[in-house]
């Protein structure tokens, strides 16, 4: 059986902390290395951090519903919001190297996450995350001590 | 997040403690600004700081413009392994002056 | 609009460390005292180790589903199983100062929350437990001082 | 969860780190209960548990009533706010002895 948590939030960037704490902690459970972990904590904040000043512009009463489904081998995040939905134009369009101060939060996601799908689904805008786990066929132990 | 803020041999140092986010980097961002009016040299500590996503590192961009700019100094020193992985990530990692620690701030 | 927390969950010890992260980052968002937060997380582990221990017999795997509704003035968890119901004659039956080992996870429940109800539902069992927040008319970061 | 076990003129000390609840309490119980085969004298250093249930109070409950069963002795130290309260709610803090640092513990 695999777990799942859901978050129904406000868009307040307070609660992007209950978030992290959420996916950290069931990617301890899993066993993942430290810098993994961190890596997808930083995704799935960034991503909710673009729902509430891109999809709601700042507007604090936009519902945000944060979906994880962890296995083994897998997490896997759905994130839905009722507010605008996003350009896919504007999706990593800024060259990293530009070193102008926004911009980083897309390409963050799409480096750290091995599958990001922006939909369109009647309850509103749908994203889709899926980070595969590095290690096959060893151990949690191993994996927590690597 | 927290800050907090002193001098050292003349080089203005800022202790953050706790996650930059969506939430607090506009804080630090004002306070590194209005530091950096008093100072030739400002130095951010990042010991503490176990989370830092893009709004934290865009905050701390402007704050390097502004920096630079004014032809003063930007460092930051104390990086986490969190902190370093964002940098790494965005490529930024030769873009900020990055120091170990504050003895080396104030001697490099 | 109030924040919603729901985990799914096989009936594991590891995952009690997901529940745990979730409700204290919870209750520092809304800038409960520490010490308030570290009892109410106790409550609710120890709800639902006893669904782990006596609900499900310690069978890994058992549905449990745990909801975490947060407001600022109070905090309220649902937890629902589908295993055996509790006897209510053996909720805080033991006497505390009896030294025996075990009998203290329902007294330490009930010490902590406000409301504690055991019902039995069309889904399984239900247990519901709420925590009514200690200062009224304070501000966030007034509490989060104390 | 982790422990670590050694010895100070005499005394064995167990140093726990972690969290102890329903899925290591065992591992605590077990690691205690074959420490104090081994020892007149052992004591848990629980200075960095910033978490126990029942289930662990209850494992600590167990060692306590062997150690009486051998006439040995068996001292908590380093309490922290988490483990105080949880002791406190279950009306046990008589019942241990419990001291403030290790070296109480040697001394007392
Ligand atoms: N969830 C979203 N909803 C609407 N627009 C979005 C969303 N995520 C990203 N965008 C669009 O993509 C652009 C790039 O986003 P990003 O790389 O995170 O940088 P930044 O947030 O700093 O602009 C945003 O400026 C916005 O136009
Ligand atoms: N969720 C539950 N489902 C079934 N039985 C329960 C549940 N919670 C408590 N009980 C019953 O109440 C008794 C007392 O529980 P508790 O005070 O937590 O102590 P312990 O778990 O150490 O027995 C248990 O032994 C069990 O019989």
């Amino acid at each position: 059986m695999d777990v799942q948590v859901k978050l129904r939030m406000p868009s307040q960037a307070r609660f992007l902390a209950v978030v992290r704490a959420a996916v950290g902690e069931l990617g301890s459970v899993y066993g993942w290395p430290e810098a993994e972990c961190q890596g997808v904590i930083l995704a799935v904040d960034e991503a909710v951090a673009n729902i509430i000043k891109h999809a709601y512009h700042g507007n604090s009463e936009g519902a945000i519903e944060v979906t994880c489904l962890g296995a083994a081998d897998r997490l896997e995040f759905t994130l839905l919001d009722q507010g605008d939905p996003p350009d896919p134009g504007r999706i990593c369009s800024q060259p990293l190297d530009d070193h102008a101060h926004g911009g980083r939060g897309t390409h963050l996601i799409r480096m750290i996450m091995d599958e990001v799908c922006y939909e369109r689904v009647p309850g509103g805008n749908r994203l889709r995350l899926i980070k595969n786990l590095p290690a096959v066929g060893c151990t949690e132990k191993e994996r927590s001590d690597a | 997040m927290n800050t907090a803020t002193r001098n050292n041999e003349g080089t203005t140092i800022v202790d953050v403690t706790g996650h930059i986010d969506l939430g607090s980097s506009p804080d630090l961002r004002k306070t590194l600004l209005e530091s950096l009016k008093e100072t030739d040299r400002l130095a951010v500590n990042l010991v503490a700081v176990k989370y830092i996503d893009s709004s934290g590192i865009a905050s701390l961009l402007e704050v390097l413009k502004a920096a630079r700019q004014g032809q003063k100094r930007f460092v930051l020193f104390g990086l986490t392994s969190a902190v370093r992985q964002v940098l790494q990530l965005t490529r930024l990692t030769t873009v900020f002056e990055i120091r170990e620690t504050e003895q080396e701030v104030l001697h490099a």
